[in-house]
């Protein structure tokens, strides 16, 4: 079955099936069928760019992480070169784990199964007692090296993909560039990451928070309605509804799934309400209100690194919240503070399977690396407190998605669907710069179904 | 970020819960006291009684939960990486958290059934004589719905108790996880 | 395979190969294998009437309970006209748990996720910032409500199934119904459900407790054996196999699946033994021994809600325990206490499918509403020290079925067979006024064997 | 039976363990000897000794556990349902089920290895001079025949012991169970 | 090998843990010194301070860990069997198992994270004025890599503590699992 | 598929596709496959000969101890007339557990649910209320009976298969007969089992702890490195892979998947060093250095019970550690004490699979029971020391297999494989007295890849 073009599961049922393309619904099984599971890990996590960290965790020679593209365990290492490898963690020998350590440096990666040695790079070095010759005689040492993954480093995060031969980095990316430019190619020396992920399980099909992390704005209105008790949206408890806050807006996608939502902070935050842009120059915007994550020092830097229209819409309209293809999340928030302040919470977050029926959520927290420590501070202690294992906002998340994967399971629940069904269509707002899919006004189901429809064409391709 | 790559050698400390030389022995007044208020923190925040809880705080309290990573060789016991938090928070912050759970905090409406384990207590002088330290042992089975699997976690708190007008008073509290990819799906509960 | 008439597993077994009609004899197989389990919860548990709770739980309009049908989670409701409603607890926008209360009251359940709102009757009232039309363009309002059940109510206890068009509720109980009545029907009133059922978890399939409550009388005197050491069955340790207390009596059972097991108590239990019937009259009978539930007061009652043949048997010997096909153990009998009194006990279970290899015991207890308080009191007692969670006699069961359930995977084990090999056949005891099915004397597997049957004819029928 | 949809909004006392205002404190003669008596219940169970904690018992013992029901909204914490028990027993119910334990009951035999850990002890006064209001948190690791996966259970007892003739007898016991769904197949142990 | 199928029946002493028939009140100075005592040790082990755990053992230490059996009706409470053991060790042996944590452990390298809950701590006189005879609760959680799902174990310890020079050394352990396959994949932590 | 010739999985792969017998290649996929498992339940574990304990644990008639088979849990026992017999510990009628102790002695064991009992050779005896005849009437008493196992007493050592028809247990051990003789019948009375075996569970495939089995003597320089920190063995830390202790020695293995290291005890400890053999007699040398397990005064014992070639090969290279096929691994080795003695531990593992993802590691631990006490003591505490839960070596065995199973599982990781190419190919070493393959000098991959063939062998045979 998984050789036939197009994908038939083995009871018969095929991809259009369980994607009604005509209609915008996905049927519940996709969430826990097993064998749509195996699928995905070959024909998405197996053949797409993934995140997997960011180069300022590794600024030495031998500096290494140990990360997890879908359910493989790799080693994402800097060599002496400096450049940066992926590397199977899986030995060619017997399929040990060739790096135990979550972190570290080294220089060579033994094996503490039989020895077996090999570099940075993934080069094998060789084996114990080498004279006994122990890797055999069938291979030559250059065909025992750790396989390697296809990298790319953009903004400093470090993406890799299975898939030698398949489309480029900025090919995957597409029209979204231009918006994901402004987030993490704005200044010069980039995003830091604060520390290590925060790392955690949670009991739920991958795609339950993927397809939320496609842009879905309409849920933080009903869920996350204590922060909107909170008052630091503006209005009452009473009227959130009729102010809908932070649901208007423009929200932009590509083919290949991405998206964001494109706010005007004022229309958000109470505390910025009285802020008006009425005649003010884009430089005049941006000292008003800089983009979540930049301070004042750093807004030359934004001219210079990206074109006069990105800079513009990050002052007026900048994207705040979004995903990447297939589990990546991007929060980069106005945060305000119970102090007052707000320097905002930048979080990308990647929701790793681990089998049909859990993940891992790996919370990453960075912060411009040339920011005051002060502000780095206050971001870390923002993105803590609003993202993440204990978060305010993502604790609501993470009980609502097991809740519906429990749902995906009865006889005549599976066979229930999910719906995207209000749309707004792709309609280009007056004066918008940007490329891509735009769908302005009130947020919709556009952005989550442009994620399915490139889930659809992945899935049904057998290569 | 902090540079792990080269972490000096340290075993000492770096681990270790009580750091005072002075210890308040197990039995004394002050320890008798002050296991008697850990139980019955536990029991106003297995009771839901935040308001409760928020009484026993100080309001220059230091709140925090630091990671922890996995990590060989020589470093190998140096593997709480005080960069990334799963809590940091401060008095104002808890009031946060515990004005929102009031509310429409769905990840606890319906709430958890929980029940925190606190053994192991021991006590330290710390150079303010009227603040200890106090490092207790902490397990929490968390009960959610109808479900028969329950959540949980364990943990060490080392906190510094304050004695106010005949009460104690929590003024710092780090929570270091046994886990380095905690199995809760969410830290909604106060550890 | 799912769709071709009949039922032919993946690897070609056939149900015939899996219950030998001929052997009666049911391969281990049948009770561990995930397929076989997908097949149930579609041709049985999504087809045929389930017991869901007791419409005394929901008095009020907007009163609710959530329950299971099967695997799948549904809502119990009152409406405002006072009529009960049973919806699936899947929202149709994206497949979160409508109701997250095991019970409550509510006239408007609404989804904490994105806020889409429904009544008790499953109807969609629609979702938040209406002007926004969120629910989309593609579905009218009324198809997008919660998934209605059809509903039926039997001496208050309610049933529910998916079957829209299949047999009607008396279809489903067949000739059972003549004495299932005397059971359920037989007060003005009726009974009352003393309170929210006892739930918890049995690691074994659904099937080996199943198969037992169609009344395998039989294993009572080995596993229970304790119940009769403390000497309140007569006899004594030694003594139990030649008295064989509760051996004898006439099971009942229907083409269904249903049974019940109709007892002398006098036979049963020493405290009675010097009752004779001699030449008494019924309502003299009923007086001297109530059957288990009754009190004096309530005797009138049952000639007016019972038809005459239906008396006599509860006056002489009436029905005490059997079960519903698929999963329902009904345990209404004597039990006699330590202060001497006996008001007996009435249980009902559900043991719901949580997988092949769980399932949930759902424990109702109940008293005749009409009942005094004190022996409401007093009943409820018994049926917890008796059934249930701590219950004395089903704390043993409980222990079984799991090490039933962990000897059906090997390789060898999985080929051995349950058999039910000693039938006594359907003989109409003389005078027997009632319809069925009749084994009358020492109890048999005729009953259990009439279970698996109807069994295999859901099993065989795919649609 | 109880109409949960009229249930009124009280936070106050539905959780609430101890009840009693007047606190015996940590460490008090008393306070020690009840948890002695605690820790001795519990060998006293886990070693199977039933003569021995039937000794223990008050003859007019009230001992029960009421199930636990999922609530949201202003009900959310009164969760615990008095109407309906996991154990609804007597002194004599308790004899009967121990006398039982001696004979053929299969549940327990072979029998579970059990471990019950006592933690978080509280102690208040009563109206009664001689009883003393006991809360503690309960845990149970039970484990059968070669299986590697344990049951288990957690819960908060609610005692009442009486002093008689230098010691404690139980007169009085509610379980809190933490699950609304139990994961243990069966409670033919003691909470 | 010790021949079961003749086992005597006898209930008594098979599981008891404090066999002392003087006991040692709970919140006495002895009783308080050896549990913070054991509180000390367990953090000892949980920070992996091995040369101060060694530092608590008395060199004529006997170490030891029976293995349970699963057994059914006359003989079923007698089911520790100490004709085979789970750890058969003394001080020399146990220098050795230290030493080798200090190189190249792998099965501790990386370390797991543990955390030892101490509760139920009984303690008797022995006929020697110096010893005593301490039984407690056990309760081990253990965390390794990146693993959510913890390892554990519980078990109950006897142990002979002898007072020398103003501090308690370890002169006996008996570990006594719950379990009879134990879930732990390895004993590569001392309980 | 399962009854098609050879072995093709459901999704089309064949058995060669998973074992390149060319390449020496097996496929990690092989580790985590659930229909392989299934599979290997019913063509390995369900045909071949299985260990499950010694007649030293069960010395009377009626002694029993319950083992597993695979998945299948049977009842060792002996009847009156001290036969041992293995029964399937699943009852014929409803398929209870009808004995649910560890051990024990019954000369009749009764089933706890409806009471039928059955003798030590797995007889039925009969129901309850025999004059109920409850067995039935379709099957006579003679076919109720536990399935038997066929049964095979060497070196007292308890073996059985499901096998009736197939090879005979000398066809089944082959050429590795003349080794095993050597260690398991060398003296008069043979081997004692010193306890209960220890128990624990592995989360891993069976088979990653059981392809080590088969004489992966090249993991024990590098995984095993703390021996040699020791000092024990010789050498520093820094010149363990100069010394490469144990390393150099006869590997010897037989078709069916057996092998054993045969080494020079001398080569191995420091102890020994100064020891030499030069122009000594073979009784010379057992005295100057016996082997594991062996005391002065049964010398003499082994001239009578080996032939003189075993017993000058005992005497000069003894085997010391391998394994049976398909779960055993042999431990017979020099065990250097703390206190400066050493008697050797002797110990043998059997691997039971519980799932594709666990299995029971069963740890047997033996001394001759003609030793003197003492040194049963000794050798019991040495055998822990090393051995088993808390034995220093397997410690790190126990916590490297489940971190190579948590390896099989990703996409691109069970497409890797596990290498058996560092082979030294089958040499007679000059003067070598014994039968079967033989590979002398450094321990290579050849004995592994043996088992790996037999695996092949038998999971190609759907009979
Ligand atoms: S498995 Fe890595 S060296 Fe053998
Ligand atoms: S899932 Fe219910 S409103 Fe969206
Ligand atoms: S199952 Fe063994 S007697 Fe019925
Ligand atoms: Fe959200
Ligand atoms: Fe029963
Ligand atoms: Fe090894």
């Amino acid at each position: 079955m998984l050789h036939t073009p197009g994908l038939v599961l083995n009871d018969g049922t095929t991809i259009d099936e369980l994607i009604n393309v005509g209609m915008h619904e996905v049927s519940m099984r996709v969430m826990n069928d097993p064998e749509i599971h195996r699928l995905e890990m070959e024909r998405i996590f197996a053949k797409t760019w993934l995140l997997l960290g960011h180069d300022t965790e590794i600024p030495k020679a031998g500096d290494f992480v140990q990360r997890e593209m879908g359910e493989d365990n790799v080693i994402v290492a800097r060599d002496r070169s400096g450049e940066i490898h992926v590397s199977l963690n899986v030995c060619p020998h017997r399929g040990m784990k060739v790096c135990t350590a979550e972190a570290g440096n080294a220089l060579a990666h033994k094996c503490i199964y039989h020895g077996w040695a090999f570099r940075p790079n993934g080069d094998f070095i060789g084996a114990p007692v080498e004279k006994e010759q122990m890797h055999g005689n069938q291979l030559p040492k250059s065909e025992l090296g750790l396989k390697q993954a296809r990298v790319h480093i953009y903004g400093g995060m470090i993406f890799a993909t299975w898939n030698i031969e398949g489309p480029s980095f900025d090919e995957f990316l597409g029209d979204s560039k231009f918006y994901f430019d402004q987030l993490f190619c704005r200044t010069d020396s980039g995003l830091e990451l604060l520390g290590p992920p925060q790392r955690f399980m949670i009991p739920a099909n991958w795609k339950i928070a993927s397809e939320q992390s496609a842009s879905d704005g309409f849920h933080t209105l009903t869920l996350h309605r204590s922060l909107m008790e909170g008052g630091i949206m503006g209005g009452t408890a009473e009227s959130i509804y009729d102010n809908a806050p932070g649901m208007y807006g423009v929200d932009v996608s590509s083919a290949e799934g991405h998206s964001l939502r494109c706010l005007e902070a004022a229309q958000t935050f109470k505390m910025f309400s009285n802020v008006s842009f009425e005649g003010k120059t884009v430089e005049e915007r941006l000292h008003m209100l800089p983009p979540p994550g930049i301070t004042p020092e750093l807004i030359p830097q934004l001219f210079k690194n990206l074109s006069a229209d990105q800079v513009e819409m990050l002052a007026t309209i900048p994207p705040q919240v979004g995903g990447m293809f297939p589990n990546v999340l991007v929060l980069f928030i106005f945060a305000p503070r119970t102090d007052g302040g707000s320097s905002g919470a930048l979080a990308l977050h990647t929701y790793m399977p681990k089998g049909p029926d859990k993940f891992e959520f790996v919370n990453y927290i960075f912060a411009e690396k040339d920011a005051p420590e002060q502000v780095k501070r206050d971001m870390l202690q923002n993105a803590i407190l609003q993202s993440g294992t204990s978060g305010i906002i993502e604790q609501d998340d993470a009980d609502t998605w097991p809740q519906i994967f429990r749902n995906t399971h009865g006889a005549i629940s599976r066979t229930r669907t999910l719906k995207y069904q209000a749309l707004s269509g792709d309609i280009k707002p007056e004066g918008w710069k940007g490329p891509g899919m735009t769908y302005p006004g009130f947020t919709k189901d556009d952005t989550q179904w442009n994620w399915w429809l490139n889930y659809h064409r992945l899935m049904s391709n057998p290569r | 970020m902090i540079d792990r790559s080269t972490a000096a050698v340290d075993k000492s400390a770096v681990l270790r819960g009580l750091v005072s030389k002075t210890r308040v022995p197990l039995g004394s007044e002050v320890y008798n006291r002050i296991l008697e208020t850990l139980y019955d923190e536990a029991s106003a925040l297995d009771e839901r009684r935040f308001d409760d809880w928020v009484a026993m705080l100080a309001t220059d309290l230091v709140y925090t939960a630091p990671i922890r990573l996995t990590r060989t060789g020589p470093n190998r016991d140096r593997d709480i990486m005080r960069t990334m938090m799963h809590f940091d928070d401060t008095y104002d912050t808890i009031l946060m958290r515990t004005g929102r759970l009031s509310k429409s905090a769905w990840a606890e409406d319906p709430p958890s059934r929980t029940r925190r384990f606190i053994t192991n207590v021991r006590v330290g002088e710390t150079e303010n004589a009227d603040e200890y330290e106090v490092v207790s042992y902490f397990q929490m089975a968390r009960s959610r719905g109808g479900d028969p699997v329950n959540e949980g976690t364990t943990a060490e708190r080392r906190d510094i108790w304050r004695h106010v007008a005949g009460a104690y008073k929590l003024a710092r509290r780090e929570i270091i996880f046994d886990q380095a990819t905690l199995s809760m799906s969410n830290l909604a509960v106060f550890i």
